[in-house]
């Protein structure tokens, strides 16, 4: 059923011969039914200049990724739960940063917030136009908990389209996550049942 | 205190994560390039567990849009409230919403909401502080007591209703005037003349047949998503349920009826007179229980009289009768064109008497049973009160008025002389949403939250078959931070007076937990705690309340003969509908866009005549007509439609205001304004239907905006099979229904 | 018909004078041209004003509406694709088969169809509710991996017309070399360069003589088909639809005379206009204006008959919907347009059955108007009524365009007046070289044979067209 | 409509509607109507303008005929020759019929409207270039075109915040219509994929089903053997398909079901139940 669906309903796609589709399909229907799950994610192709987005917070992300290895889906909880990523609630941070490092500019900063009962007034740094329907859940379920890929290694995921977060400190667009970058990740992992079908992403 | 807290906290509005509040980017360059960090993206302070960015929740609450008090359950978003739908678990709506219900969020989102206080300086109206505007209401009040203040409000129940009378005792005054255009007043005191209860139960879904004088219970009426629904179970029963609608103007109940009468406007209650002689007469039905002068009034209705003077066929009156005998248990009704009238409670006595005979009482009107908090119960409208006010009012009765959900000087007919009147009231205050004719009119404007933002209680005055207490929830943050609830602005009032007494409550949302605390256990189904009966409360947004079994009695009262009025000239019917409903509706651009349910006019007012009428007097359709009473004129648009009686022009209600907003201010014209002040002797209400008016062409046909129809073929199907219509028969063989 | 036919041309005329009389016709425009010009520049800044504005407010000032999604752009796109039609009718088919009558006013002919495409080719842009957008409906390479739908026949439009007017230009323009080279010859200043460039070095050598003719004849050939072709298609944008009066199978062909039919009648207007202001009496010659007359006559009449084919088939069809359409058609609102097109159509035409008539001017010049009045309506007629009543009677509807979209339907002529107007001062609007072959082919005809004395004549004028003949 | 999918799949594109057309469905979603309960009380219509972020035009557009109800209640008169309308109006609820051979489709030059594999005919508001082909191709004159950017005219400030986050706010130029509230199939189809479940029959509901307070409105999936809307298609025997098909399959001519049209063709997934009048 899903390969089918991907044969007909390919909305997008690069010119190729009949044969050569042919080909490609058959190659498609029996890997996917021999190994639906152990395919070797493509990541997307294509680079961005994205420019620094100076936030309330200057939040290391190097810091707390590289150094104290925390789990992106820690703090951006809702990524497994929802459409959108989120923002780590305050009452987060605040859950570490009550007792660690409070001597610091940044963490005093929070803790200003904090007690004002202020949320900080992040800035979107990744982004998409409001007619594209883009679901983190439903990524992170295809490529990760379907494979049984090892959470731990999760920011592998999150690096195909927001770069290697863990070398910035304040986040930063590296990634053009525009209509061609999508496809072309979608046309590559079709056997990981990619839809190919326009209204699975405009609305 | 802290449950508060949490739920200021979730309500917060966040940061619109692709909220469609930007363009979709279909404008050119046609691929958005999105900027990074121009968008904020706010986060929870402390979130709740079940709110999740990006996914909707639903919380449930009560509509207000009308005195139906419906269920509702609001969609939230990012602490937006996006969408409001029917809350399954209130048996008045069960899970369905009327087109008002889903226009709420625009009432809600207006932008033509008052924001801030206001107080008349010179002329006109300038923003105050509330401590000032509490100031100097708190002076006024303190210099007047008794019945020199009063409340001016529509159709109340509930905590806010109690706290109100708790106010009006405070200021040692009990008058209180309510006033709804919408209302079924007389049916009301004739039902508690003839059943003892004001409110019975109808049971449109036990009926297999309906006979309705002009009751558009399906339209605007006290509660239409409850009867919708139990019209389509009357329709889909096993025996298909038979609708005959006798009225002088088609309106939405009647475009669905299976027999359409015309009858001749005023002339309802010789009908039901003659149906009553047809029974007992001809058709034999026993006459228990029916006063002996009625008997013999009665007797004085033979069919051919009757078929004369109501220009209805007697073979169809005799028919009609025919099947109420043999689909029995039936109903009858009488709507507001029938109690409208000058006679208007000898009338709708006339026709509730049918019930009687016919035995529907008990069968297809059933006792509501007795509620147990009768202080809750809705304190329901009419247009009697409007009278007494004006009357009040030009007598220089009053100095003080608070009104609020009711717009008198926009409802009131010039001949009561209200708007002169007003000025005799030395200081009005409006609690308003909305700048309406009445607040532009006040010399202090409170603003008050939209019903989405606020607490309370609404207690629906036609209980379905479980009765309930229904709770209605702020579904998210105040979008202006000026504005207050009724509850806490009653509460500061209260205040004022009984410092005391309600020094405890911090506002209306504490007051209401009190209240529901104190409630006896009987409601609280076996709830642990009192937080575990107000969360359930509102989830369900609704408290059951057990109402045990009460019978009806069933009377006939004594009442008038009917008198003809035989002065000539039309009758104008100001016919209410769905949607603008008595006006209050207007500013909502979704139900000024949705084209009337008969005639498909949108963003205007019309002048609904039968081509008969219109030839005779050589008017066509879209022609501009003058329609003039006794008491002034209107000038507006043709319609002619067949739904019409020859005798009879309708204008809807709900346009022509002079205020309320952008979207409805100076479109289209207020019928009420011509209307005659002539009055129901036994019930002092309003005989709104019985005014004659004359129409005189005054120019061309022009377009006026309708659903296209240019070539006029839209009226009619030509051929195709867009709806088709079969023969019950056919529906019985097949489906067996 | 008598059998005393008068000569097409005068034999005896000099080639000389050929050339003086067209390059004087290039030159010094009299007053009434730039009176003329600047009407016509004055209708393309109204229609570019309302385009602007339909551009930055989006459709509506254009009053389209729910039924009429459609209207008087679509028609106009139709009109003036037929107009392109005669063009390639008297110089390529007249071509092949050899009818030399074509000769001396085939220019202008193949100009107009140039122009009309040109105005054509706009419409469909015009009427795109995001112009900015129009070139999605041709194939390219993108990284998004979509395509155009090739199953709309908007993106076959799309294709016949870009190749139709690619072609036609490029016929256009070869033809016009060797008159190039002349004007090339007998001009100074930028016209020199102008035509120098243009000209591409032509000298009249055999070989090149040989080489023209083969390129000519072959892409006479390969525009016949593209013609018929393009009507269809633009045929098939409404025949493959479903709608009442539009789901018709025999719209092809009736595109193609229609389109035949309105560019004769214009190729007819043309012609009183430019034998009168350029003094072409001696060329555009009444024998050769009723040979375009009879031409136009026999499409007119072929339209008709397909008119009542149409209308038959309607009649006795089995689809209702059609029918009523075709009913209301005729009787209701836009009955008068429609009857004034029948009447145009199929009546008027006759006055082109008189002799008499056919050789007054005048006379010529009105019906030709009304001839393609008639034209105009009936693509009014084939947009317009079926989606004011369609199936569905709830949107019934009649719709008159507004302000906007007129001004934009007359700016397209006067985007064609423009163009034309330029093209007859700055190219000859009669083909020299083509008309002498024309006088001496008659010569021979009728076996004098001086080409001495003719060369002689000629020599004054320019050295090249002494070889010119041979 | 991409190059490769016609390389691919040409023998597909051959089929016929009658041969499911060059589809191969997930869902088939699909609406059974109830005219005899549909008391034409514009509920449908004004949730259809709250769910799917519809502009509001105003008095002069509408008199144009640039409104832009998806959701529209035709009314007519039938008994034209009666002094009244004795039987009242026949109300008739006419949304876009998401045909299954939809003639909007094909005509299309971009390709902006296309069949999903839930059955449906999508509008890519994005791809669209706005030539109205579609529009003019659509016997049921459902599709709405921008004629204007009623971005600022139609949601004044606050009034944006009630938008839907979850479609679109269309600008000029584009086409749109109704969607069968697809962004309320997706938010469940997600929610079914997220717990490796099929959808269940009931979970998507349309606005307008929703409102609707005689509940004359069934939404459902056709596909899905048990759901409502199955088994009343089944009950009245209007099948999927065109005209011969479903006609074969009406074996008893009373039943109620029938669809707009059916004599063209486009297969719509749309069925209505004939209106039922008692003769008195």
């Amino acid at each position: 059923m899903v390969v089918k669906n991907r044969l007909i309903n390919s909305g997008t796609g690069f010119a190729r011969t009949g044969l050569a589709g042919m080909v490609f399909l058959m190659m498609l229907l029996m890997s996917s039914m021999v190994m639906a799950t152990k395919y070797d994610v493509v990541a997307p192709s294509g680079t961005h200049e994205g420019e620094d987005v100076p936030q309330p917070i200057d939040f290391p992300h190097d810091i707390h990724v590289k150094d104290n290895g925390i789990n992106c889906m820690y703090c951006h909880t809702y990524a497994r739960r929802s459409k959108v990523a989120g923002i780590p609630p305050t009452s987060k941070c605040m859950g570490c940063h009550k007792v660690i490092a409070t001597d610091k500019p940044r963490i005093q900063q929070l803790t200003k917030y904090w007690e004002d009962k202020e949320p900080p007034p992040w800035k979107k740094v990744h982004d998409v136009p409001d007619f594209v329907h883009f679901t983190h859940e439903k990524h992170l379920k295809t490529l990760m908990f379907d494979r049984e890929f090892p959470v731990e290694n999760v920011k592998e995921i999150c690096a195909f389209c927001h770069g290697e977060v863990e070398n910035m400190t304040v986040a930063n667009k590296v990634k053009p996550l525009n209509m061609g970058f999508c496809v072309s990740c979608h046309i590559e992992n079709k056997d990981l049942g990619a839809p190919g079908d326009c209204w699975k992403c405009h609305k | 205190m802290s449950g508060k807290m949490n739920r200021r906290s979730f309500l917060k509005v966040m940061g619109w994560s692709g909220a469609g509040v930007a363009l979709t980017g279909c404008d050119m360059p046609s691929t958005v390039t999105l900027e990074e960090g121009k968008e904020d993206v706010v986060s929870y302070l402390m979130p709740e567990e079940y709110v999740i960015p990006g996914v909707g929740v639903w919380y449930a609450s009560t509509c207000t849009q009308c005195a139906a008090g419906c269920g509702i359950h609001g969609r939230v978003r990012e602490g937006r409230v996006l969408k409001l739908e029917g809350n399954p678990d209130t048996a008045v709506n069960n899970g369905k919403l009327c087109m008002m219900g889903q226009a709420g969020v625009q009432g809600h989102y207006n932008p033509d909401r008052i924001t801030t206080p206001m107080m008349r300086s010179g002329g006109s109206l300038e923003p105050v502080s509330w401590e000032k505007a509490l100031g100097v209401l708190e002076e006024k009040l303190g210099a007047v007591s008794g019945d020199r203040f009063a409340w001016f409000t529509g159709s109340i129940s509930g905590h806010q209703s109690v706290l109100l009378t708790n106010h009006l005792d405070a200021m040692a005054s009990n008058t209180h005037y309510v006033h709804e255009v919408v209302n079924n007043a007389v049916s009301r005191t004739v039902n508690q003349d003839m059943l003892g209860e004001a409110n019975p139960r109808l049971r449109l879904d036990k009926a297999k047949m309906i006979v309705s004088f002009g009751a558009d219970f399906m339209g605007a009426s006290q509660s239409p998503v409850q009867y919708a629904g139990q019209y389509a179970k009357f329709r889909t029963n096993k025996e298909r349920g038979l609708l005959v609608q006798v009225e002088s103007k088609m309106s939405l109940t009647g475009s669905n009826a299976d027999l359409w009468l015309a009858i001749k406007p005023g002339t309802e209650a010789v009908l039901a007179l003659g149906m009553a002689s047809l029974l007992l007469n001809k058709i034999k039905v026993s006459d228990a229980g029916i006063p002996s002068d009625v008997r013999t009034l009665i007797n004085d209705y033979d069919i051919s009289k009757v078929a004369r003077i109501t220009g209805v066929a007697g073979d169809r009156i005799q028919r009609v009768s025919q099947l109420l005998t043999e689909r029995s248990p039936s109903l009858v009704l009488a709507g507001a064109n029938v109690e409208g009238q000058a006679q208007g409670y000898a009338a709708t006595a006339a026709i509730m008497m049918l019930n009687h005979i016919l035995g529907n009482v008990g069968r297809t009107i059933e006792s509501a049973g007795e509620f147990p908090f009768p202080q809750l119960m809705a304190k329901q409208g009419g247009t009697a009160d409007l009278v007494a006010f004006s009357e009040a009012a030009t007598a220089k009765k009053l100095d003080v008025v608070i009104f609020h959900g009711s717009n008198p000087v926009y409802t009131a007919p010039k001949s009561l002389g209200l708007t002169e009147a007003m000025s005799n009231i030395g200081f009005k205050v409006a609690i308003s949403q909305f700048p309406d004719e009445t607040t532009m009119a006040a010399d202090l404007v409170l603003p008050v939250d939209s019903y989405l933002e606020d607490w309370g209680t609404q207690v629906p005055a036609d209980q379905a078959e479980a009765s309930a207490i229904h709770v209605q929830q702020p579904l998210m943050e105040k979008l202006n931070a000026e504005t207050k609830g009724l509850g806490d602005i009653l509460l500061t009032l209260l205040k004022q007076r009984r410092k005391d007494e309600y020094a405890q409550f911090e506002d209306y949302y504490a007051y209401l937990r009190h209240a529901f605390a104190a409630m006896p256990m009987s409601v609280k189904n076996d709830a642990k705690s009192n937080d575990e009966f107000w969360n359930a409360a509102l989830q369900t947004g609704a408290i059951k309340v057990d109402v045990g079994v009460t019978d009806l009695q069933s009377t006939v009262v004594s009442f008038a003969a009917p008198v003809m009025d035989s002065s000539d000239g039309l009758t104008l019917v100001p016919s209410p509908r769905l949607g603008l409903f008595d006006g209050r509706h207007a500013n909502l651009p979704w139900l000024q866009e949705a084209p009337d349910q008969i005639s498909k006019v949108v963003w205007d007012s019309w002048v609904e005549m039968h081509p008969t009428t219109g030839a005779k007097m050589g008017i066509g359709n879209l022609d501009l007509v003058k329609v003039s009473s006794a008491q002034g004129s209107v000038t507006l648009r043709v319609v002619l439609l067949k739904g019409m009686h020859a005798d009879a022009v309708a204008i809807p209600l709900g346009q022509g205001h002079e205020a309320h907003g952008r979207y409805a201010k100076g479109l289209g014209v207020n019928p009420l304004q011509i209307l005659d002040a002539t009055t129901d002797s036994k019930t002092g209400e309003l005989a709104m239907y019985s005014t004659r008016v004359t129409v005189k062409r005054v120019g061309p046909a022009d377009s006026l905006s309708m659903v296209r129809m240019g070539t006029g073929g839209g009226d009619n199907q030509v051929g195709r099979k867009l709806v088709g219509t079969v023969p019950v028969e056919q529906v019985r063989r097949t489906e067996g229904t | 018909m008598t059998m005393v036919t008068e000569k097409d041309i005068n034999e005896q005329i000099a080639w000389a004078k050929i050339n003086t009389d067209v390059l004087k016709s290039m030159e010094n425009p009299r007053p009434a041209y730039w009176v003329t010009l600047a009407v016509c520049i004055a209708m393309v800044a109204c229609a570019a004003l309302a385009e602007y504005i339909q551009y930055t407010v989006g459709m509506g000032p254009s009053n389209l509406n729910n039924p009429h999604m459609w209207d008087m752009y679509i028609a106009a796109f139709v009109f003036w694709i037929g107009m392109s039609h005669s063009g390639t009718l008297l110089s390529a088919i007249l071509h092949l088969i050899h009818a030399d009558w074509r000769k001396p006013i085939y220019r202008f002919a193949e100009a107009m169809t140039t122009f009309s495409l040109m105005t054509a080719g706009l419409f469909p842009i015009i009427h795109l509710g995001r112009v900015w957008n129009m070139y999605w409906v041709l194939p390219y390479v993108s990284d998004r991996g979509i395509w155009p739908n090739f199953r709309s026949p908007l993106v076959w439009d799309a294709f016949a017309i870009s190749t139709y007017l690619s072609a036609s230009m490029l016929f256009l323009f070869v033809g016009m070399i060797p008159d190039l080279a002349i004007c090339r010859d007998n001009t100074t200043g930028w016209r020199k360069k102008l035509y120098t460039i243009l000209s591409l070095g032509w000298i009249g050598s055999d070989q090149q003589w040989r080489n023209f003719r083969k390129i000519y004849l072959l892409m006479a050939c390969f525009l016949i088909p593209l013609a018929v072709s393009v009507h269809s298609i633009v045929s098939a944008d409404f025949a493959m639809s479903i709608m009442p009066g539009w789901h018709i199978t025999t719209f092809p062909p009736y595109f193609v005379a229609g389109a035949l039919y309105s560019g004769c009648a214009a190729i007819i207007t043309l012609f009183v206009l430019l034998r009168y202001f350029f003094r072409f009496e001696e060329y555009m010659t009444l024998p050769l204006m009723e040979k375009t007359a009879k031409l136009t006559f026999a499409i007119a009449m072929v339209w008709t008959y397909l008119n009542l084919i149409e209308f038959a088939s309607v009649w006795y069809g089995h689809d209702i919907y059609n029918k009523e359409l075709l009913i209301a058609k005729a009787t209701g609102p836009y009955a008068w347009i429609f009857w004034t097109m029948l009447f145009c159509g199929s009546v008027l035409p006759f006055a082109l059955a008189f002799r008499k008539l056919r050789r007054h001017m005048p006379t010529m010049f009105v019906v030709s108007l009304f001839l393609n009045l008639g034209m105009f309506f009936e693509r009014w007629m084939i947009v317009a009524p079926t989606l004011s009543m369609s199936h569905e009677p709830h949107q019934w509807d009649i719709m008159y365009g507004s302000i906007v979209e007129w001004a934009i339907v007359f700016g397209s002529f006067g985007w064609f007046g423009m163009l034309f107007l330029i093209f007859v001062k700055v190219f000859p609007s009669v083909s020299m070289y083509e008309v002498k072959e024309m006088v001496f082919h008659r010569k021979q005809s009728l076996g004098e044979e001086d080409l001495a004395r003719m060369t002689d004549h000629a020599k004054p004028v320019t050295q090249t067209t002494g070889r010119e003949g041979t | 409509m991409s190059l490769d999918n016609i390389l691919n799949h040409w023998s597909d594109y051959r089929k016929g509607a009658e041969e499911g057309g060059h589809h191969d469905y997930e869902h088939r979603w699909a609406m059974a109507i109830n005219l005899d309960l549909c008391i034409g009380c514009n509920a449908c219509s004004t949730a259809c303008y709250a769910e799917n972020n519809l502009p509001v035009v105003g008095k002069e557009k509408f008199e144009k005929g640039q409104a832009m109800h998806w959701m529209r209640i035709e009314r007519y008169w039938d008994q034209q020759e009666l002094e009244h309308p004795e039987q009242g109006a026949s109300f008739l609820p006419m949304m876009c019929q998401q045909c299954g051979a939809a003639t909007c489709e094909p005509v299309c030059p971009v390709a902006a409207t296309y069949h999903t594999p839930d059955g449906l005919n999508a509008q890519v508001y994005n791809r669209c270039i706005g030539s109205r082909y579609c529009s003019n191709n659509c016997p049921f004159r459902v599709r709405y075109f921008n004629f204007y950017s009623y971005y600022e005219s139609s949601w004044p400030e606050p009034m944006e915040q009630q938008l839907n986050p979850d479609i679109s706010v269309r600008d000029k130029g584009v086409m749109e219509k109704c969607t069968f509230c697809v962004q309320r199939i997706r938010t469940v189809k997600d929610k079914a994929f997220m717990e490796d479940r099929p959808v269940q029959d009931g979970e998507v509901i349309t606005a307008c089903a929703q409102a609707c307070p005689t509940s004359a409105i069934v939404f459902g999936d056709t596909m899905d053997e048990g759901s409502m809307v199955n088994k009343l298609w089944k009950k009245h025997q209007v099948e999927r398909g065109i005209y011969q098909k479903t006609q074969h399959a009406k074996k008893n001519a009373d039943l109620r079901g029938y669809r707009i049209f059916e004599e063209l063709n486009v297969d719509p997934s749309v069925m209505y139940l004939e209106r039922v009048r008692e003769d008195v």
